[in-house]
């Protein structure tokens, strides 16, 4: 993958497991929320493939990538802000339904179930993710941690196999950080979706990933269980700089 | 709260006043007719003079004592040149003014619009634009007549000069509204009968900046001469791109070039320049004995007294209309059915503005080619050619 | 049959000359405030209706004449931006692009109720015989108002890279908040877009009235036409809303010399279209650029 | 349907019944007629606007595709005019659909300068191609259905604006569904929409051809009601009269664009005498109507109604 001459992505290769939580780490402009991207659709990589369940979703659009069962959140929330929450769960259902235009505007029987359906698997949905309370909030109103859990909310409403999170720690408390690790867990175990992690937090990462891989400047410098990646001095090279290291050698001898 | 009736009694004492004085000015009650003219929008160059026509003609005739003593209402509606607004003007007329007929519209497009409203309305309607659907067939426009001459007649008028000069082969540029196109219809329609071959034919826009490649295609095609069939700026524009191109042949506008104004607008390029024009604009040129040489005097002579401005043809339409129906009232009293068969059979050898009027069951219209002088452009001013 | 390709080609320039003129003026005024002024036409008519009022009406010398016509334009803009879009604190783009329409109907009254409804015109800036080009006629107007739309461009173009207010027209236009921030009085630079894109609009009307006349109502077409110039072209691009004025003007001599005249803007339209699907930012836009902009 | 759009269907609908029986004059039932037909016009446009966030300035088009194909067809192919009509609206959808699969990848003013290059294609098809050219054509048989010829005013009257009862039940139970949601996702995030699996794209080009299908009805119903058209009722004016009445109404609510094509017909009957500076006028009051009336009449109403109310509640 490479952006007007600049590769941000080379030779990134790594499988996931179903029913794992996996981890990419790496330094910012590492490459993590490109690789989200390409495999969601949003970018098509220049070369080399994605499988999904055997698949093959490199130029598939990133709708029909959503259908297939894999759903995502963004590092930049990007919610419905003019609807309500529990709207925006219902929008996440909607791909799933029969109901198009001509049924819709002639509300034929089949049609009203489905919405009726729809509301109370989106509000079981909300109770999941402790948001019942502010279903009929506008969404824009919601602070920005429960902004987050409901992005995550709505990713599960389309009913994926796997989900996508881009940091969705960011900027939340460590209360809420814990929450969010709650959820993402009870994802796993509860629901047996598999998590794919985009995520700067370390204790969140180091606390509730299966595996991690590091990225740095588009290329896997390591991957392996969280006790592993702690311990690689690559990837304390890559998150704390060369300089440092040389420095802290420096001080270590005087 | 006690003041208020005292303020009543004021109010009703001047309402009566008012309606007394009223009624003792106008002992008889109003003949009231309406008008729908394109005031605003594209055509306006045609409701423009239309409407000052109407209020002048009104004026006129209440202070010459009005029709028999009853004084005379016009009530004149702007149809924005627009088909909608004419139907909704139309309707209104009809329905809160109930007006004994209407002049106007001032397009074809906009008449075209009316024309089942006023069968069903069974309101005679004069119409002031010059298509030929407007009154035909005549069977299904038993209410609908026209003033201004056919496109096809004043065809005629060019087609039959063109014959004596010799002139066989002609570009036409006409311009893409319904006025160009009536008469392209016209122009391709009677060409074989006159022997003319058209070689080239072209269009534009009517706020089109630049017609020189038009001019130039009609030169390439051979032509022995141009003719521009247009209303507005476009047509100053052709004259001043073909005197530019120097092309060589002869330029010949429609009757809407018969205003001084575009002799103004294009300087010395419309020197030469040729027209079948109504007898409206060339009035001072016409033999003494002429029956409509005293009313076209009259009638250019007050409108340019008060309105600092020429009526050019087009408002010519609405004072034919008018004075149609004036005639009618005159005769037969404000009954439309009456007013619809005196126009019909009585208009004979009728001089208006546009010509001698000769309606009939057939001819709503009642003019021919003969309404028509060619006229060419000299030294700034109008010639009659023979 | 050059002679003829030649008359045709110079058609389109004197057309197309127009179109770029009123594209870069939407230009202006989209660059420092996203805003599509559909007015742009109205300036146009408002710089030929005023020049005859003082050259022809008053008798005014040329110079001064078109001083007082580009003054008076000025004036027209800077009133339209402060009595219309100031007023409103970030307000929707369309509602903005509608009220721009709405001055545009209020500008049409007011010229109609002034001028009439009849068309002006004045003689060209030179009297004399036009020039033949290899049989090819080219009216001495047709120069001046393609040497006109180059001196615009060339002094837009130093007023933009050059000049401080240049640069700080611009910065709104990138970034409004930022531009604020360093000290730069956006709403001042808002209100000077309008002016000069009023200026720019006016000269090209002073400019085409010779050959085109000018009526009331002549705006409108000037504005669809230059505002699909500056689309072709890629909004914002100066060097984009020139050369989308000249294909579109050259497109309509050439179809209606070569294919019928009938269909002229019918092609000029579908080319527009076309480059659009291919190219949806317009000619002189990268993508990325484009995405930059909300509108 | 929620409580507050039933109620307001059902005054709309009592409205619509007594209006001819209180105004008695038909000048007012055709400025009627003529508000019915812009409303449907501008429910179509307020539906892809409003809630799927796309511009078009090409309405005009495809009211005229309506008005020009039933026409052609009930006069010069004899059909019976319901079938006219229904092929306009097939017409019109085709037309549609080939004109969005490439424009909405345009986003604003591209957007609208390809729907506008739409509607002017279209305008000089008509002037160049259709039936009578420029001066237009007419005796087009007025709305029948069943043998029976609606001819009069009142008749028309009930006819269109029944039409516009039906095509906004339609429109409100398209906007509350799951599909009208999705709509409203889009006009806020394409990309969260594509992550959710909506398929965007087919979404935009079915709310575009609903707008055409729309206006197409209302050339078709303008042209039998009139019995006459040319192109000039069918040019870029005429677009941007629908879009100004959208935007006057509230673009934000279906109730908002037949408020604003009522509003936007009947001024100019309103402002007649003004003479020739109702120009001047209507552009005046359209000038400061949406500069202080931004979000629109019905918005705005509805604003001011849930205020009164809290103050009311308040109160208690």
């Amino acid at each position: 993958m490479s952006f007007g001459g600049l590769m941000a992505l080379r030779n990134v290769s790594f499988d996931v497991i179903e029913g794992d939580i996996k981890a990419l780490i790496g330094p910012n402009g590492a490459g993590k929320t490109t690789l989200l991207n390409i495999v969601s659709g949003i970018h098509q990589p220049d070369k080399g493939d994605v499988f999904f369940l055997g698949e093959k979703l490199v130029n598939v659009a990133p709708a029909r990538i959503a259908r297939k069962g894999i759903s995502r959140t963004f590092q930049h929330v990007e919610l419905f802000g003019n609807m309500t929450v529990i709207e925006n769960i219902m929008v996440g259902q909607y791909a799933r339904t029969r109901s198009g235009f001509l049924s819709s505007g002639f509300k034929l029987p089949f049609v009203v179930k489905e919405e009726r359906e729809i509301q109370r698997k989106s509000e079981e949905i909300l109770e999941y993710i402790n948001l019942g309370q502010r279903k009929d909030e506008p969404a824009s109103n919601l602070p920005i941690g429960e902004q987050r859990t409901l992005e995550i909310g709505r990713a599960l409403a389309t009913g994926p196999r796997l989900v996508l999170l881009d940091e969705p720690a960011a900027g939340l408390n460590i209360k809420e950080t814990r929450n969010l690790g709650e959820i993402i867990r009870k994802i796993r175990d509860e629901l047996k979706i598999t998590v794919v992690l985009v995520e700067h937090d370390m204790d969140l990462v180091m606390s509730i990933s299966d595996s991690i891989i590091v990225l740095n400047f588009g290329e896997v410098i390591a991957e392996g269980t969280p006790l592993e990646i702690q311990k690689n001095h690559e990837v304390i090279v890559a998150y704390l700089g060369e300089e440092e290291e040389i420095q802290r050698g420096y001080n270590a001898h005087t | 709260m006690e003041k208020a009736p005292k303020r009543f009694l004021v109010v009703l004492v001047a309402a009566l006043s008012v309606f007394f004085l009223f009624v003792n000015a106008y002992a008889k009650e109003p003949y009231r007719i309406g008008a729908l003219f394109a005031v605003t929008g594209p055509a306006s160059f045609l409701g423009e003079p239309e409407k000052n026509t109407a209020v002048m003609l009104k004026d006129q005739i209440n202070k010459a004592g009005g029709i028999n003593g009853h004084p005379l209402e016009i009530i004149i509606e702007d149809t924005k040149s627009d088909e909608t607004q004419a139907v909704l003007s139309a309707k209104k007329l009809l329905e809160n003014d109930k007006v004994l007929a209407i002049v106007g519209p001032s397009t074809t497009g906009e008449s075209m619009a009316l024309v089942p409203i006023m069968n069903t309305a069974a309101t005679p309607l004069l119409s002031c634009a010059a298509g030929a659907p407007i009154t035909q067939p005549v069977k299904d426009r038993t209410w609908i007549f026209k003033t201004p001459q056919y496109d096809i007649s004043a065809v005629e008028a060019i087609y039959g000069y063109m014959k004596k000069q010799g002139i066989s082969k002609i570009g036409i540029i006409t311009i893409s509204t319904g006025f160009g196109d009536a008469g392209k219809k016209a122009l391709l329609e009677i060409a074989p009968k006159y022997g003319i071959t058209i070689v080239a034919e072209e269009k534009y826009g009517p706020k089109d900046s630049d017609m020189t490649t038009q001019l130039t295609k009609i030169k390439a095609a051979g032509a022995q001469a141009v003719i521009n069939w247009s209303v507005g700026p476009g047509q100053v524009v052709v004259t001043k791109n073909w005197q530019a191109l120097k092309m060589g042949i002869p330029l010949y506008q429609s009757h809407g070039w018969g205003s001084k104004k575009n002799i103004e607008l294009a300087g010395k390029a419309a020197e030469g320049v040729i027209a079948p024009l109504g007898r409206l604009v060339v009035w001072d040129k016409l033999p003494d004995k002429h029956p409509q040489k005293a009313l076209l005097k009259k009638y250019t002579q007050d409108y340019e007294a008060l309105y600092k401005s020429e009526p050019g043809t087009f408002g010519g339409h609405a004072y034919d209309a008018i004075m149609m129906i004036v005639e009618a009232l005159k005769k037969v009293g404000p009954d439309k059915k009456k007013i619809r068969d005196y126009i019909e059979t009585n208009i004979q050898k009728w001089p208006g503005t546009g010509g001698i009027f000769n309606m009939s069951k057939d001819d709503h219209c009642g003019l021919d080619k003969t309404a028509f002088e060619m006229v060419v452009v000299k030294n700034g001013d109008w010639e009659i050619l023979k | 049959m050059l002679t003829v390709f030649l008359q045709f080609l110079f058609s389109g320039l004197t057309v197309g000359a127009v179109y770029a003129l009123v594209g870069i003026g939407f230009n202006i005024t989209y660059n420092a405030t996203s805003i599509i002024n559909l007015a742009q036409g109205e300036f146009v008519v408002i710089g030929g209706l005023m020049m005859w009022f003082f050259a022809e009406s008053l008798k005014l010398p040329f110079l001064v004449s078109v001083a007082f016509t580009i003054i008076s334009a000025g004036i027209v803009g800077l009133l339209m931006e402060r009595l219309t879009i100031k007023p409103l604190k970030n307000p929707d783009l369309l509602l903005m692009i509608m009220i721009t329409i709405a001055v545009s109907i209020v500008l049409r009254g007011i010229l109609m109720f002034a001028f009439g409804k009849d068309p002006y015109v004045y003689p060209s800036f030179t009297e004399g015989e036009p020039l033949s080009i290899y049989g090819a006629i080219i009216q001495q107007q047709t120069l001046w108002v393609i040497g006109i739309t180059g001196f615009c461009i060339i002094l837009l173009f130093f007023f933009f890279k050059k000049t401080m207010v240049g640069k700080a027209m611009l910065a709104c236009a990138v970034n409004p908040t930022a531009a604020k921030l360093v000290g730069i009085n956006v709403s001042r630079m808002v209100m000077l877009s309008f002016v000069l894109s009023a200026v720019v609009g006016a000269i090209g009307g002073m400019a085409i009235t010779p050959i085109s006349l000018m009526e009331y109502d002549k705006g409108p077409m000037l504005a669809v036409k230059g505002f699909c110039a500056a689309i072709m072209g890629g909004l914002g691009t100066n060097r984009g809303a020139v050369i989308g004025g000249f294909i579109i003007g050259i497109l309509e001599s050439m179809t209606a010399g070569y294919i019928h005249s009938g269909l002229k803007d019918a092609v000029a339209l579908i080319i527009l279209l076309l480059i659009l699907f291919f190219k949806p930012a317009g000619i002189f836009v990268s993508k990325a650029m484009h995405q930059l902009r909300k509108f | 349907m929620k409580k507050g759009d039933l109620l307001s269907f059902l005054i709309f609908i009592l409205l619509i019944i007594l209006l001819p029986v209180i105004s008695g004059s038909t000048y007012t039932i055709t400025v009627g007629i003529f508000s019915g037909i812009n409303a449907l016009v501008a429910i179509g446009l307020c539906i892809l606007m409003g809630y799927a966030g796309q511009v078009s300035l090409g309405q005009a088009g495809f009211y005229g595709i309506g008005a020009y194909i039933s026409s052609i067809l009930s006069v010069h192919a004899g059909l019976p005019i319901v079938i006219s009509v229904i092929c306009a609206m097939i017409v019109a959808a085709v037309a549609a659909m080939i004109l969005a699969v490439p424009a909405l990848r345009l986003k604003g003013h591209y957007l609208a300068v390809a729907t506008l290059g739409f509607g002017e294609i279209i305008y000089i098809i008509l002037n160049e191609w259709g039936p009578g050219g420029p001066s237009g054509f007419g005796d087009i048989p007025h709305f029948g259905l069943l043998g029976y010829t609606i001819g009069s005013t009142t008749g028309y009257f009930y006819l269109i604006w029944g039409l516009v009862a039906v095509v906004m039940l339609f429109s409100i139970n398209l906007i509350n569904s799951g599909t009208g949601r999705a709509l409203r996702a889009i006009h806020d995030s394409d990309m969260a929409c594509n992550a959710m699996g909506l398929n965007v794209t087919a979404l935009k080009i079915k709310v575009f051809i609903l707008s055409a299908v729309y206006a197409s009805l209302a050339g078709s119903l303008y042209a039998h009601y009139v019995t006459f058209i040319s192109p000039s009722s069918f040019s870029l004016f005429y677009s941007i009269l629908v879009l100004m009445m959208v935007i006057v109404g509230g673009i934000t609510n279906l109730w908002g664009a037949v408020i604003g094509a009522v509003v936007i017909t009947v001024l100019p009957e309103l402002l007649r005498r003004f003479e020739e500076l109702d120009v001047l006028v209507y552009g005046l009051i359209l000038t400061l109507s949406l500069m202080f009336f931004r979000k629109g009449i019905v918005p705005i109403l509805i604003e001011k109604i849930k205020k009164l109310r809290e103050f009311a509640v308040a109160k208690h």
